[in-house]
């Protein structure tokens, strides 16, 4: 029987364990489609310098009959993903689009939305599966006149393309890449949606302009909060306390320097020649020694002497952190709100691997009449003027829940929220604190949206299909710290109004309160005082307590002027509905527009 | 410290004046342009202390200061004076009226608003506290009363409400203690009774009655079926003080028996301010006592599992430094070593008048209480 | 159907007899070799319904045989013999006894074994039931008494327990009413009132007491302080059946009020059986009624929202067959509708002696109360 | 940029994604490897037509100093499996275990342990990243005279197998095989351990002989239970209707027939050329028509005909399920209790793939000495005499819950219990019908252990490190009739002990009784009557009516005989504490010494 061995290609591997690469079910297959395609066009356009123009187009597949049943009905959709990238090569677009683990971006250290290769070429081979479709892809590089098109699909059994159709056509766009997948799913709105995933990569890209063409033929229009592209992460070299001993291994063999000592600081980052000198001292091996020579025990010996040896943290500029600014863009463009307030942390390192944590959050209706305003109003209007009975005051409602959106490099993770470390970060940040509800281990209440991302060379997943991110004590520390320094900021905010809520119901309560008190002094002296008198003598008192411009004053800073100086950094909607603080001009007209 | 015992009811001016008192520091404030206030006393378990001498529970003197011109205080110092309002009323024309009356009476909706004075009882209930102690006043003086739930058989007689009443001549059934039991309310005519038998719960009060217990030793038999209400408390207590009875407390062996018990005698950590009216210093626990299912020879079956609720609050009652004497300590500890609590029906087992014929008469004969 | 209405209680001698009955099932069935057994009437719902012209529940025929060399009933065989043995002893010496002290008196360990007889106070109780309704006998003529917690004040005079009780001398707080009200244990000798008002909840009945409704209005105050306990209902029936005294009753404008006046009126489900001694069928609902709140300007703030138990029993009243009278379903259903219920307390929110002064002699004036 | 694009080798991936296939922890990864070893093992042995005869040892691996650390403490083990297979032929063995994706398994419609050719050169691979270590590996085959040994490592970057060493020895075995890994790893007991996987491995297959050597030193046998193998499952062909239309597509192409309907009688099962004639008749496609040349359209009409068809389920030769015998037969040996039931359901269908369910349920402490005996023991000393309080009998301790085993394909499944549907179908049956005590939604109470085996060519995984069975509804449906057939049993076992139980307590109860119903009347009659006499009759009737004989002979049915007609099948351990019932003799001799 053993003659029956025989190699299984990798694309026959994923084609039965398709699970693995996020195509479950109809419903996720659709999402995971439609991400993979827009990761690679950001990803894509960035690399070339070009702010990203992307368009999704959603369309129900016209049954045998040539119907198309209606979306929440249909079972076959045509996914289209078109950018303004810098194009392919015609030669590659074979592999990058119908070969699994065929990747730019793989053997790279360097913080990219996709890693593996595997993404659309899945895609393409679960669309080829399920629908027996071939997968169309239409790809202009700037200097040709004019496009490819090509229809591939995947001889899974050798993992390699196979080409349908090839031909140049004209195309009216000067580069760019459009792929269209024929596949099965299964289009739904709301949480865990295509709606809210392009929603949420719109916010965490400011830079970038969506246009997604919905199932139901809506046309939603992301625009951009931001005109620069984010600073290009550099590819580093392995930090020597993120490798493990097997690898280690490998590289001493593979590498192209001569002695342990060059193996040490060219093949590393942060080893210097004196770091190199102690660690091999430390082994015993001599410095010089030619690296291929040494011995398992000997490298192993090094190995060991590399784990109790300091070094710097590893180069952080591999890293492209969204920015306070474009995250408050991105928000801002987005999500209405009367506040916003955005952090990055600097860079951190877990396992010899530099990250760095970005939080915003977004805070208050944004309705246009801000609370305070209503507060007013409803105090002097003297509330709705319903007696309310017994019981009937402590009917609020179902408490509205925080959302809480998590990125990934830039990359939304909408499945797995509650085994996520960033989504635990939030449950586990007491945000009493900072003056906002919240039940022991839930959500704070309000209506606020907190955003966390996560930029790295390599984000830990929990599970294949890069869902949540795992609880490293490094990363929940600073997610934690994160969410700390926007807690703070937004406390001070809360905090500013709530005295202004306070002074103004002071006005109101004490007046409301004399009527009472004077009228039960006077029953209680059995009318033998005068009522009118001792009021206005109250009426006085508090006038002065209370103090007219003081809490006029009050009023102003909370409301009027916005951010000072205690505020810094953030951005506050004043009573007029404008946006006061710093924040890019084409995110704060995009959102006067909306 | 707490004032001194004072026995003497104050009469409805008194009381009226006290409660007026209150609109003259807001006049007074007012007039001079100043924020009126009150000080209250603390009621927390942090303003309360065991006297070891006068051997009842007091209430310290920490006051705090209640303003009106205070965001935080503003409601309860209006409520404050509703309360006192409606409390002159009762004075002024002399008649009782419940807790929950008083909530209603002075909730209503502020004008100009949606915001009611009152949007619990508790929060009327508190005021009323508030104003027991800042005016020293109790709450029969207030002229409010708490629910009526006791019984009284036996040799005495007393006017209650203008009738003349002899609790010898009260049937099986007895009669009903009123909540407020003040000299006025209350006039205690002739008492030939030797002592009071305060008894937990009504069914052994009632077996007591039926056998006419109180004619052959000569006692009253006060009831309140359960926790006794404050009417019975205080008739006990007025007994003791004014005629000089001892009183017997009869429970149930488990840790809320001790409790009722200690109330009785010590007064309760909640009404601290009221233990120089209540409290019972020298009533004796007459039983259910953990020994006593031995000595009577009960069987374990008709003994009920201490559940982890019991156990934790039979080690708490331990700490209390009006159970530090030796023989509490042995008594409770027992309790906890055989692991039961004993109901006193439970001495039907042996008879349906076991209470009556033997256990009864034993322990009074022989003396055999714990202080 | 069940059998007539009997008045006349049965002496112990006869009761005695009865219980003595059931050891002679036993040996006859002995003597002659076969499985004794007893036939005891069903208690449950489904033997149980409403008779529309007596206008009361009543407990249908159906029997269950409860033999002895049944696995499965030989336990409760031989309880229903303990008990038995335990009520005779009652009637032989003429006392009576709660049922947890039967309980404990019948509790023992059966010799050679680790088990108990009785295990929890529901086994023996549930016997009692089913001696009840065997025997046709009530609990009272068992000598059996429940908790006391009423009080009576008004122009009554009865012996009880051999002592002559004026109850329009018995002061504010009134007299306990005795658990058992039988002739023979209390022995109406004088009514002069015009009628009874029955009154839920003891804080109304205190304030009508101060303020001697009962001798303005020539009637008769009863309560039981919350669900009238059965002395309390026993002696307004007997009110009504030997005096000719029309029943109303007061309760709070919620379900559980309506559910109190049900059972004063048809009897309760649970124990059908009673309702030809116990129920009222006369008794009619003076209020509060959910239109009165608006009838007498109560302001919302002083009703309490229905929760949803309160919404869930109201529906199950909509359904009851004695509620199907279109005033009935019109009262329950405004209650539904405003959502509120309000407490007899709330209408001290107009005064504190409204309820004295206006509400009552304007419902008893205009005839303003349900059937 | 799009010149970097490059091959990604499997190797690498799943290097980097090492959780994907079972290597998350150090705990799991220990426990992985044994698995994929002692999995290939069985199959090896099994194919070969062997009785497998396994040995598992488990050492600490010495540091650096030369020392071994506690087992507890240690972080680093050398996992050792050798077999009495038929061994691989030297030109095979490098792929075997240091290439990824190769294996004998995966083209084949059949069912087997392993099935990706993925699991043992990952475990080496595995060993390799965290130690360094090549994987060490003797093989010989029965037709050569010396064994061959490699030392092997993987080129990941080339998913190839690199061979350090490479020697003819002597082996003192006629063949077999024996892999060596070293890999970072964590070493427990107790649940979810290498102990618990190889004691249900054990029971799962009585065929087998395992020696356990544990980090400890101990050594612990699985004798064989049963002298048989399974029966060879037999290779089938798809299933028309378990086949996606790509999948579909792709067999059209890469068929080696000619016709349409020879395409559809010969690739596929179930497909007569009559019901091909049908299908092509209501595609509209000519039967005879060259299969090549169809267009895709008349593919996918074909397709779609092919779906609204009837066919027969597929062949179920390709199962071997573990058979009652056997499953009996491995709970005998291994878990001691007084009542052993199992039941092999007929084969099934979900998708297309056939599957077979297995339910074995063993109950009672097995512990030489019956309830029964101890009840009436119990009852004829009159109790302990200690009279309880109240509240005191309640007091019933902490309930033991059943045990559930779960098997796909004979192997055992430790991890994701509660995501299985074997699982949820155990605690959505109603025990309760069988006298089992059952919390709501809970597992059913008592000394009980449940065995669930699927069988199939496909086991649908919840996920990717095949930990739990995805919810289909056929599947849910067997695996609750199985429960229910070896329930019913049970049932009736336990319904006959506790008739006997009840019977001895009548003979005390009715004495005991009477006692007090006799003083009671007389009591009653005021001492007027013969008590003596009256208990003298009432205890004859009882004498009648309870009957002594009847009372024996019901004892003697559920005790002594052991089994009679509704309960055959089951094994039933009698008062002596022997086994009657259907068992093979092996495994009760096993149990017998045990």
């Amino acid at each position: 029987m053993a003659a029956q061995h025989r190699e299984i290609s990798v694309s026959e591997f994923f084609a039965k364990n398709r699970h693995l690469l996020g195509f479950d079910s109809p419903r996720k297959a659709l999402l995971t489609t439609v991400k993979e395609a827009v990761d690679n066009s950001l990803d894509a356009c960035e690399e070339a310098g070009i702010l990203p123009d992307i368009t999704v187009k959603i369309e129900v597949a016209p049954g045998p009959d040539g119907t198309r049943p209606a979306p929440s009905q249909a079972d076959r959709f045509i996914v289209m993903v078109r950018d303004n990238g810098p194009g392919i090569p015609a030669s590659k677009i074979g592999n990058v689009f119908a070969k699994l683990l065929y990747g730019s971006k793989f053997h790279r250290l360097k913080m990219s939305r996709g890693q593996q290769g595997i993404g659309i070429s899945a895609a393409a081979m679960y669309g080829q599966i399920t629908t027996g479709r071939p997968c169309r892809v239409i790809s202009k590089v700037a200097d040709e006149p004019r496009a490819h098109l090509f229809e591939l699909s995947i001889d899974t059994a050798k993992n390699q393309p196979v080409v349908h159709e090839k031909q140049q056509i004209d195309w009216d766009q000067p580069h760019g890449t459009e792929v269209v997948i024929e596949l099965v799913g299964r289009y739904m709105r709301g949480r865990q949606s295509v709606d809210e995933y392009l929603e949420y990569t719109a916010i965490a890209n400011p830079h970038a302009r969506i246009v997604y063409v919905t199932p139901t033929g809506e046309t939603r229009e992301f625009p951009r909060g931001v005109e620069e592209l984010p600073a290009p992460p550099r590819e580093i070299k392995p930090h020597p306390l993120g490798i493990e001993l097997g690898m280690f291994l490998k590289m001493a063999r593979d590498t192209s320097t001569r002695t342990v000592s060059s193996f040490l600081t060219n093949d590393f980052c942060r080893v210097s020649s004196r770091l190199a000198a102690q660690i091999c001292e430390k082994a015993g091996v001599n410095p010089n020694a030619r690296i291929r020579k040494l011995k398992n025990e000997q490298l192993e010996s090094l190995y060991r002497a590399i784990q109790s040896t300091k070094f710097m943290a590893p180069p952080t500029d591999c890293l492209s952190p969204i920015g306070e600014e474009a995250l408050k863009a991105g928000l801002v463009k987005t999500v209405p709100a009367d506040f916003y307030v955005a952090t990055t942390r600097p860079p951190a390192v877990y396992r010899g691997n530099p990250f760095q944590i970005e939080v915003a959050i977004a805070y208050g209706t944004g309705d246009g009449k801000s609370s305070l305003q209503r507060v007013a109003e409803e105090l002097e209007s003297g509330g709705n003027g319903e007696a309310k009975a017994e019981g009937e005051h402590k009917d609020d409602g179902p408490t509205e829940l925080a959302r809480v959106i998590r990125l990934a490099n830039r990359v939304p993770l909408v499945y797995q929220q509650s085994a996520c470390a960033t989504f635990k970060a939030v449950l586990h940040t007491n945000w009493r604190n900072y003056g906002i509800a919240q039940s022991k281990g839930a959500l704070p209440q309000g209506p606020m949206t907190i955003l966390i991302h996560m930029a790295s060379v390599w984000v830990p997943f929990t599970n294949e299909a890069k869902e949540a991110i795992a609880e490293y004590d490094e990363i929940v520390r600073e997610v934690r710290r994160a969410l700390q320094e926007c807690g703070r900021k937004l406390a001070v905010w809360i905090r500013k109004r709530q005295q202004a809520k306070n002074e103004l119901q002071r006005r109101f309560t004490f007046a409301r309160y004399i009527e009472e008190v004077a009228a039960a002094c006077c029953r209680l002296k059995d009318g033998r005082i005068n009522q009118e008198r001792l009021k206005r003598q109250l009426l006085q008192i508090a006038e002065r307590i209370t103090g007219g411009e003081e809490t006029d004053r009050i009023l102003n800073r909370a409301t009027k002027t916005g951010v000072d100086e205690d505020l810094a950094g953030a951005v506050v909607r004043t009573d007029d509905g404008e946006l006061a603080g710093d924040l890019p001009e084409l995110a704060r007209q995009v959102a006067a527009k909306a | 410290m707490a004032t001194a015992t004072r026995t003497r009811r104050k009469t409805n001016r008194e009381v009226a004046r006290l409660l007026e008192g209150l609109a003259d520091i807001v006049i007074e404030a007012a007039r001079k342009g100043e924020d009126p206030y009150f000080e209250i006393p603390v009621r927390a378990l942090s303003n309360v202390s065991f006297n070891k001498k006068r051997r009842i529970i007091e209430m310290g003197e920490n006051k705090t200061q209640r303003s009106f011109f205070n965001l935080g205080m503003a409601r309860k110092f209006m409520q404050t004076l509703l309360v006192a309002d409606a409390l002159k009323v009762l004075q002024r024309e002399n008649f009782t009226t419940s807790l929950r009356e008083i909530y209603y009476r002075t909730k209503h909706t502020i004008a100009g608003t949606n915001e009611n004075t009152f949007d619990e009882q508790s929060e009327s209930d508190t005021i009323i506290e508030d104003l027991e102690v800042t005016l020293s006043l109790l709450r029969e003086e207030l002229n409010v009363r708490a629910a009526e739930s006791g019984s009284i058989v036996g040799p005495i007689v007393f006017v209650e409400g203008g009738d003349r009443i002899d609790c010898t001549r009260q049937g099986k059934a007895g009669k009903t203690v009123p909540s407020i039991v003040e000299p006025g309310e209350l006039d205690i005519k002739k008492v030939t009774a030797d002592f009071v038998l305060l008894v937990e719960k009504g069914t052994q009060f009632n077996r007591l009655s039926e056998d006419k217990f109180w004619k052959k030793h000569n006692c009253i038999l006060l009831t309140g079926n359960g926790q006794p209400p404050r009417g019975v408390r205080r008739l006990a207590r007025r007994l003791h003080d004014e005629f000089g009875l001892p009183v017997y407390v009869l429970v149930d062996n488990d840790p809320w028996g001790y409790y009722i018990y200690s109330v009785v005698k010590q007064g309760s950590i909640n009404l601290a301010f009221e233990s120089q009216r209540m409290a019972i210093p020298d009533a004796k626990f007459l039983g259910l006592s953990s020994f006593d299912p031995e000595k009577h020879g009960l069987p374990r079956n008709v003994g009920i599992k201490l559940t982890p609720s019991d156990i934790r609050r039979a080690k708490e009652l331990l700490r209390y430094p009006w159970f530090q004497k030796k023989q509490w300590q042995k008594e409770i500890r027992h309790m906890l070593e055989t692991g039961l609590k004993y109901e006193l029906d439970a001495l039907a087992n042996k008879d349906f008048r076991y209470l009556t014929t033997d256990y009864l008469p034993k322990k009074l004969k022989e003396q055999d209480w714990i202080d």
